[in-house]
């Protein structure tokens, strides 16, 4: 029996002379509040030790975005747009996913990349400038980041068919933005996934913001996690600024296309804290005082606040996450002192898998010219 | 001791369709990782029938039906081969190509170089392409200037039965992404040529002398192929002795062959059927100018449709180059210098 | 205040801290059953004239579709996706139209084309082949037949927002496919007229197939009406074989966007009793029985049975609507039997407002050839 | 009786950023028909500017900040154009315009053509293109082969604030579809010029000879201008007195000036950024060699970016044409015969 096999699909509920397969839509709707776990009940069913670990992973990610904010400001990175009031999002995108999982992220997700595993110089190579991609996407399973907005949704939807197709039991998460879910390929993706059945999960981090222009001009819908229900996924809607939260939702969502029970896309609610990106200028979009309102549900004082609530935080917790924080702050400036290695011959050297008789004339061209340059500068 | 000859099956006629087919279905049963993508690939076998039978032999996960979004398409391909398979796509139609354009451009084209070859993707992209069926708007685009104008894309384009076959199985093995041009008007072109004994697998990159000739060199491609082999035909009647060169690849692109063509005659025209203005017939033109400057005795000429959007049915036979275009370009060559 | 004044947008009903207009979904998902009218007690509510007006309507639909087969089989058309079993959906978009709004019809759709007043020989020059489209766009409001499926989509959007912005009553409605609502520019047209507020409706004519391809393997969607959510505009689910229902809900979508409450997305059931077009082999894809079964419920016998029933046809009103109907089959007969004009530098005339030297080159080219070719003739 | 001369405001020195923000101020002024739609052009401003304050002078409804989708954006604006108002789309960068190519190729450049003149669509398709700003990946495209390769489409690149001015108004006032591609490298370049005496609105399809020279002929456009002008004060030292022709409308095409131009000194150079294998360069050396074979002592020789995807910014300058890769071509132009 093949995994397309269309006989397996759900028996029609309605109507009975209407075309293909008609679902229940109420299952895939998602809730009228966004799941929260911090301040309520349902944090006791956390273990401490995870509350513990999303906390440190917290404080790194968010000395991350410092660190990566300040080396912009020293010239060594091109541009940085900081995840900086997403953190939550982006540390559950790695503490869902299995090893053997897949991560496809976008411009904006350099930490998720990180807290996969990727070394952070190698993560942030293509905002330094002197590669378009700095890490090996086989040795920790993430995509290269992608910068046309959406264009990896489909790669996602692509790769977990792929792995169902080899028996494999690989998930993959696909991270959009808010004004991603406008382009096309948003649509084609979920489409996708939902009639192939594929093991993905999208999570959207609404921001608020795609660059300058609000959701407000960006979306008429009631959320962004009603558009599940058009392609017969479930839609799940969750705080973003909640790490309790955003881990549970995440880690049921990618189990839940993990045991064949279909894609998810998940909406996260967070906020951008800072510019698009060190060029941006966003007082130009934005009042200070909405940003301000944003910073009293800053992730890492609502996790923080809760677990000292909890008695789950001594100050040599914190102290001591801090430490770790600051190695990996270390480890990027470091780093980035660094000069990068750069080889202009190897402009040629990937274009194919054997250069071409005219790029091989290129090749000598470029070569001879350096040779020159070399000349001269002796 | 008598060594017995192996028994060659007869060479049958077989159109371009059915190598088409035969390829697609040796490639599937002889590399598992070939899975074919596209819309009515399936039950349908392509509305060119290109695909026909293979969901049937090989079941819907190798050859699928998918929702109708070529970029959805192009993009599930991409990451089916980041998973290690080896996608074929087709799209229906030229035109039905474009919205598949950023697909194609910014990622099949780039994922090897952005990655320092670390993730190649061995994607073929099959276009139905060209005009002369009488088809409506959108289906007779010539969009080949697109995708060899851009760089990580290998472009391909047979004339003859039996390049359909090699160049296809070639296509599909190679380890770079392929867009394989299939001449429309040439799927019911027959040859003696015969699936059960196919060609050897034509390697990409390599022009082919169809026609030897002295007076002039015809350099082209797909579909217009036969009409400049009609047109050299014709061209005896006016003492002209014409050869002719079938690119077959236009990326990579064999300056060698093309060039050593060209010198033996000192004259060259580019046939093409899609628009001139920045066409495939430019760049031709342009190169082996530069190359051969010194043993040219006119400029190198361009044949090719016009620059307009591709005509309705009734009048497709004025912008297509046809044979007599081709003479009056040869009598153009400054035979009397 | 503008068009777009987005403080006009609805208040937040939820969460407080979410971004832009959260609105209430209940109002935008369709009915669990699709809207069906004969054979209810609804068709009371229906004037006997307006009755018996679809039912001359769709007699001469029929017949229509079938003089362009026959067309076809004569070689005078080169080839005609006929909308046999749709004519319900395609009259419905002629009557619930105001001559003032616009029509935005995909391929299949020249039954329609025809129904708003277009000449049947004009509507059908593209599928003739010796003109890319037969009729003047602004005289009917007609926009050209769309061949690149949903592509049409965002031009109804734009020019419903653009008399808007001149300050029009017109409404715009876009034909698509189930097929074409997979594809990109159908997401971000729906997506645009959310966030515009741009008086279109979408008519979905859900026929069960995309070509070979059945509506199971395009969407996994509850309805597509479900996808109507996702944009925030209204979604409707309707009969269409029920030429009153088809009217009814039309309409009102027309009217309820016409009075500035929001686009409205409709999904009509019925189903292509003929092949994709005379080219095709639905052999291949369909079985008899399913076009024996979609055969009983035929839009043309549902609405002569039930005006029958109600005692509002008579023997002679259906002998005079076939009267009409062959008069129009007469008039395509006829007409086709001309040969059409055809003047080969009419190539170069409207590429641009005015052929650029290289065009006037290029057409003095063939000038010169179509010469020696009356030369060699003469 | 004494006659006053009208008061001349003085010129002053501006950025080509604002002659385009001046040439969009002034059409949105003079004409109510203008509106303008594209990703953060409103309240931003754009993300380089060009379209500043427009929005709180005009409001929303003339310059529109739309959802996130460039074939929407483009398919938008073709429904306006329909209805009478006249479109003026941002695409953010070069390569985010590739989303909106079918909605470019299969409608903007063919709707006049389809309704035989009923339904022109007076669009301008505003596209921040070309490298050398140390962009990353998809922001440093130059793209514009594939718009000068499809029929129905106007293309302008200018290269001086003036025409930055000048040409923007004849594209917004043009009853076709112009894509017009600006110079993202050259955007805070400055020239004597003033928004309060704009330069005379300059007619579309005329090259301009920007440096008279009687050695060689360089032929190019937007950003690689001043590349070239460079070079050509260079090229004295060594003796070389160059000719610079600024092309500025490649659709329509100037034969006469360029022909002219390349006559006078039997030699020429394409310059430009894209990757030259069927680029605008190839067009421009077949069609010169085409008309002044006989004038040229050595074949049209091209200078252009490599085959090559855009490189990371570290490495572009390797990429890029420079003065000495165009003062190389100039030393390989057969001075010796
Ligand atoms: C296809 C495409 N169009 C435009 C852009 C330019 N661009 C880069 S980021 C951005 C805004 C993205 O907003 P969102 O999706 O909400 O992600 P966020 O920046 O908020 O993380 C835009 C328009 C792009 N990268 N790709
Ligand atoms: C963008 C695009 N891709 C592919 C095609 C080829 N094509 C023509 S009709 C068709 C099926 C359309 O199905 P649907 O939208 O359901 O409309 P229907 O034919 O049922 O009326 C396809 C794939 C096309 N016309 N446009
Ligand atoms: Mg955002
Ligand atoms: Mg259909």
């Amino acid at each position: 029996m093949t995994v397309l096999d269309h006989s397996a699909t759900p028996t029609p509920v309605w109507p009975p002379d209407a075309h293909g397969p008609r679902r229940d839509p109420a299952p895939l709707l998602p809730d009228a509040e966004p799941v929260r776990v911090l301040g309520t009940p349902a944090v006791k069913g956390l273990a401490p030790e995870l509350l513990r670990d999303l906390y440190r992973r917290l404080v790194a990610g968010r000395r991350y975005n410092q660190q990566a904010t300040t080396l912009t400001k020293q010239g060594r990175l091109a541009v940085y747009p900081a995840s900086t009031g997403q953190e939550a999002c982006q540390i559950a995108a790695a503490t869902a996913l299995r090893p053997t999982d897949w991560l496809f992220p976008s411009y904006r997700d350099t930490l998720a990349v990180v807290s996969r595993g990727v070394d952070p110089v190698e993560a942030l190579t293509l905002l330094r400038g002197n590669a378009h991609s700095g890490y090996d996407p086989y040795e920790h399973r993430v995509a290269p980041l992608s910068t046309p907005l959406a264009t990896q949704a489909p790669h996602a939807v692509g790769l977990a068919h792929a792995a169902r197709l080899r028996g494999d039991a690989t998930v993959a998460l696909a991270l959009v933005g808010d004004g991603g879910t406008s382009e096309g390929d948003f649509h084609e993706a979920l489409n996708f996934a939902g009639v192939l059945n594929a093991p993905v999960v999208f999570l959207v981090q609404n921001n608020g913001y795609a660059i300058s222009v609000p959701l407000s001009k960006q979306s008429a819908a009631p959320t962004l996690a009603h558009k599940a229900v058009g392609y017969g996924i479930h839609g799940r809607l969750v705080d973003g600024n909640d790490a309790a939260a955003m881990h549970n939702v995440l880690s049921e969502a990618v189990e839940h296309a993990r045991s064949g029970l279909g894609p998810v896309l998940v909406e996260a609610v967070t906020y951008r804290l800072e510019a698009h990106t060190n060029a941006d200028d966003a007082g130009r979009y934005r009042s200070a005082e909405e940003v301000a309102a944003w910073q009293q549900r800053d992730p890492l004082t609502l996790l923080e606040s809760q677990l000292r609530d909890l008695g789950l935080l001594t100050d040599e917790d914190v102290s001591e996450a801090a430490a770790v924080a600051e190695a990996l702050a270390d480890h990027m400036r470091t780093m980035f002192h660094v000069k990068p290695e750069l080889d202009p011959m190897s402009l040629f050297t990937h274009v194919y898998a054997e250069p071409t008789p005219q790029l091989r004339e290129q090749a000598a061209q470029l070569a001879a010219e350096l040779e020159a340059e070399a000349e001269a500068e002796r | 001791m008598t060594t017995l000859a192996p028994t060659q099956p007869a060479l049958t006629q077989s159109s371009m369709a059915q190598a088409l087919n035969a390829a697609l279905r040796d490639s599937l049963r002889e590399d598992p990782s070939v899975h074919i993508l596209g819309e009515d690939v399936g039950t349908l076998g392509g509305v060119f029938r290109i695909t026909d039978g293979l969901t049937a032999e090989f079941g819907a996960d190798r050859c699928l039906d998918t929702p109708l979004a070529e970029a959805g398409i192009l993009g599930t391909a991409v990451g089916m081969a980041m998973y290690g398979l080896r996608p074929v796509v087709e799209m229906q139609f030229d035109a039905f190509a474009y919205p598949a354009f950023e697909q194609l451009v910014s990622h099949v084209a780039k994922m090897r170089n952005r990655t320092a070859g670390r993730m190649p993707l061995p994607i073929t992209v099959r276009i139905p392409y060209g005009g002369g069926i009488g088809g409506v708007e959108h289906h007779s685009d010539s969009s080949e200037a697109y995708y060899v104008h851009t760089p990580g894309l290998h472009v391909v384009a047979p004339a003859t039965v039996a390049d359909a076959y090699g160049l296809l199985r070639s296509a599909i093995a190679s380890d770079d992404p392929v867009v394989f041009l299939e001449p429309k008007r040439l799927y019911w072109s027959k040859d003696a040529w015969s699936p059960a004994a196919p060609a050897p697998i034509e390697p990409l990159g390599r022009a082919v002398v169809r026609r030897q000739g002295t007076s002039a060199t015809l350099l082209t491609y797909g579909p217009s192929l036969p009409v400049c082999l009609e047109a050299a035909e014709a061209a005896r009647a006016e003492g002209w002795d014409l050869a002719v060169v079938d690119l077959r690849s236009l990326v990579p692109f064999d300056d060698e062959t093309v060039c050593a063509a060209v010198r033996a005659t000192g004259r060259a025209i580019v046939v093409h059927e899609s628009t001139g203005f920045a066409g495939v017939g430019a760049e031709i033109a342009a190169r082996v100018t530069e190359r051969c400057f010194h043993h040219l005795a006119a400029p190198v000429l361009r044949v090719t449709g016009f620059d307009i959007p591709y005509p309705p049915p009734m009048l497709e036979r004025h912008h297509l180059p046809g044979v007599d275009r081709i003479l009056d370009a040869v009598a153009r060559l400054q035979w009397e210098q």
